[in-house]
């Protein structure tokens, strides 16, 4: 059953060094604030797995926490490269981080598998690509009935899912909607799980058959307005474009990325506090 | 090239004309960025009942101004449904339901085969590029695939260093043996031309070229022996209707949120 | 791209003898008005497909038009016993019918994988039932990671998919809601699909990520308001319980059936026809 | 055995007994008719926050009158949400999310097999039942389960035609050794008394009879020479609040729609 939970205190109780975790979102309600509590609290030897790695995770990999990402695209969108994923697999630094690339399709499928507790996933997948000689964890089996060849790939069960959403009941019970990603598969695939909300409410008020993860499938429920900035949350907030650009020269250089990180992250008490400084520096409202 | 022609840019000609192979009524599996763009032009135009599919869940969505990124508020607003992204690889894509695939790419070589994922050595990359994305299973299971592309002597190489996403292959029918139901890239477009795969070797021929453009500046972009076809056509001009809906799609998205550009995430 | 079509003709042009055909839904939106229109149809020869196969499998199966029925779970929910199924399989009654038979879990990842377009479902399934040893459609396969061993069946992928849903709009997107059931998966799986609905509208006002289906992956769409009588359709109609009772006596005798299939079904044009003999011979208002 | 307690009969006790089993809090898959009564009932009393799954897709759900079929309106109108049965086989059930299965049964055998399959051979058979539905996953994959069924030497067989979901197939440790994941069956509710398995052979030993019922009754209505459990307790007779609470659950869906009765589809 969720318990409402300050999210310090949730990253703290259900987070550990060397677990693997995956914070989800496809553009669409990631959770920032939640991967700042990660960096504030200098988790560590973590094994990310997201199929978009975006600003949050440069963040997180620039910052020395992660040993490994499993992900199928790394970019930030619409804008470039993550200068911090490529300088942590290029050149090493902070220290180097091993990953394990598949298509979207495969961890798409992943995530199934591991909701539905299979421990391969079926798919489709990966012809005439060379991404199966690079990654031992993409082998191909025959179909029993008509001999046809298909790839499987092992199912993705995070320690912890960590997602963004619109709001929850009372109950626990979470409703997102919208570009709704692999969210739902991703918590129920995981052990533990946190969810970021918008707003606690009385009622849901969800829609007929709409995205929604019942209270006791979640671990922690923590509300964090707005937790999902520079990302949206839809009927709530709209993308910062600006900040996604923004982003691209302070995550060049290894001294601005650390200097930015500490004023914005490390030097703050939590994701409002980081949106104040940010508002200062950025000169600009945020949020 | 630079834009030499008084009426549009490199860079228009090469979203129309790949809008242009966009038919009426075809569901297109769109990557972001120049795809995007010209999938969004076609709809706008000569395609009104065009089906957008994005990767991030939107099915056919109407996007008034582009999106910036696959997932923006915009494509799940417009869109009529909007499913999880597990739903659009394994119910659409590899449900066999997509007619075209429309890519953009890093890189490409001769067989049309598709690069994104790094230059220089796998486990010591010179530089490591995004990855795959979608691209593998669209570049297969998409019933034909157009990639959109600028031309250049890096983006368009010999010996790609990695294959992320499946062309022709070594060429000839070596895509159909290695079991890909698709039936590949039937067209690449560029800001110089339009290549498209002979029909035996699948080798990536020039068949078309963008008015003012000279075959001399296509083979300087490209890093093989490009072949050039015996019945090369000039790539007619922008048809003016067309250009001024780019135009104006382009300007409601510089002012709703800056100018556009490719990426997942 | 889904024509707005009359359902005779629909039936007419996309039901061929010996099709496989699925009429799924699960007590909800069950289309019996398509079923009505196979029996005057006449076609023969049918594998009829469906978890729960209820009264209108049991008046098809009865009227000679099924070869095979592929199912998991056949009887009148809440009151018993499908007699014509029961005769069909017990003594070859009008012709014996043969069956492949699995569970919810095995049919519902059928679906999935045919929606999927792989040729095999994989699950957690059939351990230590009786079931695999008559069902040599139920393999079981390794693991290519853990070794762990898995149940493997065929996926489904009708020629012909038959649902009835609320709503559809004039370009002939479709929205169901409530106990959505296998529907979506069962058309996408499908070669081709007929889509009854309760009315057809200028907008579906469809909730965020509802069950909607796209008008051009249907392939015919008919307006058939009450169409799942005696099932319901959640905002429009209730199910009629008392017909699942009275249907028990109907269909315990040969005869008795014969008689009120030709009264009910073969004699009248319509389902509309259908309900005006069925209020008088019931002596009550029907649907 | 008929009904000669004064104040409630041999089908109230059972699902008043089957529903004391339920506790609060637990995520129970539920089967269709008694096995839902006594789930509700539970819900209406004691265990106010039990999760009731149904397989047609509800979470959640809170009917305030008893379903006539497994996908009645009712459950989808009062449930957290609704799924589709895919999922709720995927994710849920095959998840590892349900604490109780919930189960009704033609016929069990010492071992807590169930057979719902066929009466005589399966292919010519005597009496076709509905078949498997989603006992065989439920029976396998939930963390316990109970089931609910009257007792009588047609339904407690000595061997069964046909295993349609597995219990303790031949008792000891032979559901483990198949590599099943759930505990198997840890009660079976009768209209006479309860039965649970021994711990070691895993044989059915009666251990609580209800009040008024005698042993002779109870074996005489089980085909295999029933097992008695030297600590025999008597079931405690339904309290006042719960029997007030099935009979106004009860009156309730008459008036809905009449007396419910069992099955899915």
């Amino acid at each position: 059953m969720a318990s409402i939970t300050p999210l310090r205190d949730a990253v703290a109780g259900l987070i550990r060094d060397g677990d693997t975790v995956a914070l989800e979102g496809f553009t669409h309600l990631i959770p920032h604030a939640a991967g700042h509590e990660i960096i504030r609290q200098g988790k560590t030897d973590l094994t990310l797995v997201r199929m978009t790695p975006d600003l949050i995770y440069d963040q997180i990999i620039g910052m020395g926490c992660a040993a490994k990402l499993i992900f199928s695209w790394g970019g930030n969108p619409g804008v470039g490269s993550l200068h911090r994923f490529r300088d942590a697999v290029e050149q090493g630094w902070p220290h180097p981080l091993a990953y394990e690339e598949h298509s979207h399709a495969g961890l798409a499928n992943a995530y199934v598998a591991g909701a539905s507790n299979l421990p391969f996933a079926l798919l489709r997948g990966y012809t005439g690509s060379d991404l199966p000689k690079v990654n031992p964890n993409i082998r191909f089996i025959e179909c029993p009935f008509t001999g046809e060849t298909l790839a499987a790939i092992p199912s993705i069960r995070p320690d912890v899912t960590v997602i963004h959403a619109q709001k929850a009941d009372r109950r626990g019970n979470v409703l997102l909607w919208g570009i709704i990603g692999v969210q739902k598969e991703a918590v129920l695939a995981a052990k533990r799980s946190i969810v970021t909300v918008e707003e606690v409410v009385d009622s849901l008020d969800a829609p007929p058959n709409a995205c929604v993860l019942p209270g006791w499938a979640v671990s922690a429920l923590c509300p964090v307005p707005g937790g999902a900035y520079p990302s949206y949350a839809q009927g709530y907030s709209a993308r910062d474009n600006r900040f996604y650009k923004e982003w691209d020269p302070i995550a060049r250089s290894r001294e601005g990325f650390a200097a930015w990180m500490k004023r914005h992250v490390l030097d703050t008490d939590d994701f409002d506090g980081f949106k104040r400084v940010l508002a200062e520096t950025a000169g600009r409202e945020i949020g | 090239m630079t834009d030499r022609q008084p009426d549009f840019t490199a860079t228009e000609i090469m979203t129309v004309a790949a809008s242009r192979l966009l038919r009426d009524g075809t569901v297109c599996f769109v990557g972001i960025g120049l795809p995007s763009t010209a999938a969004n032009l076609a709809r706008l135009t000569h395609a009104p009942d065009v089906v957008l599919i994005y990767e991030s869940g939107p099915i056919g969505a109407k996007p008034t101004v582009l999106p910036l990124s696959i997932g923006d508020g915009e494509l799940a607003e417009t869109a009529d449904t909007v499913v999880g992204t597990p739903e659009i690889f394994r119910y659409w894509l590899q449900g066999g339901r997509i007619d075209v695939g429309f890519l953009g790419a890093a890189q490409v070589d001769r067989f049309a085969n598709i690069n994104t994922t790094v230059i220089g050595p796998y486990d010591k990359p010179k530089v490591r590029l995004p990855g795959a994305g979608g691209a593998p299973e669209i570049a297969a299971q998409a019933r034909e695939v157009f990639i959109v592309l600028k031309q250049s002597p890096k983006s368009f190489v010999d010996k790609l260093p990695f294959i992320t996403s499946a062309g022709y292959l070594d060429g000839g029918d070596a895509r159909q043996k290695a079991g890909i139901p698709g039936a590949g890239p039937t067209a690449v477009i560029t800001d110089l031309g339009i290549l498209t795969p002979d029909p035996v070797t699948r080798e990536l021929t020039l068949t078309s070229i963008h008015p003012g453009v000279t075959v001399e500046q296509v083979t300087a972009a490209t890093g093989w022996d490009l072949k050039i076809s015996p019945d090369l056509r000039t790539t007619p001009a922008p048809e003016p209707d067309a250009l001024a809906a780019l135009r104006d799609l382009q300007d409601r998205t510089a002012r709703a949120h800056g100018q556009a550009a490719g990426g997942e995430g």
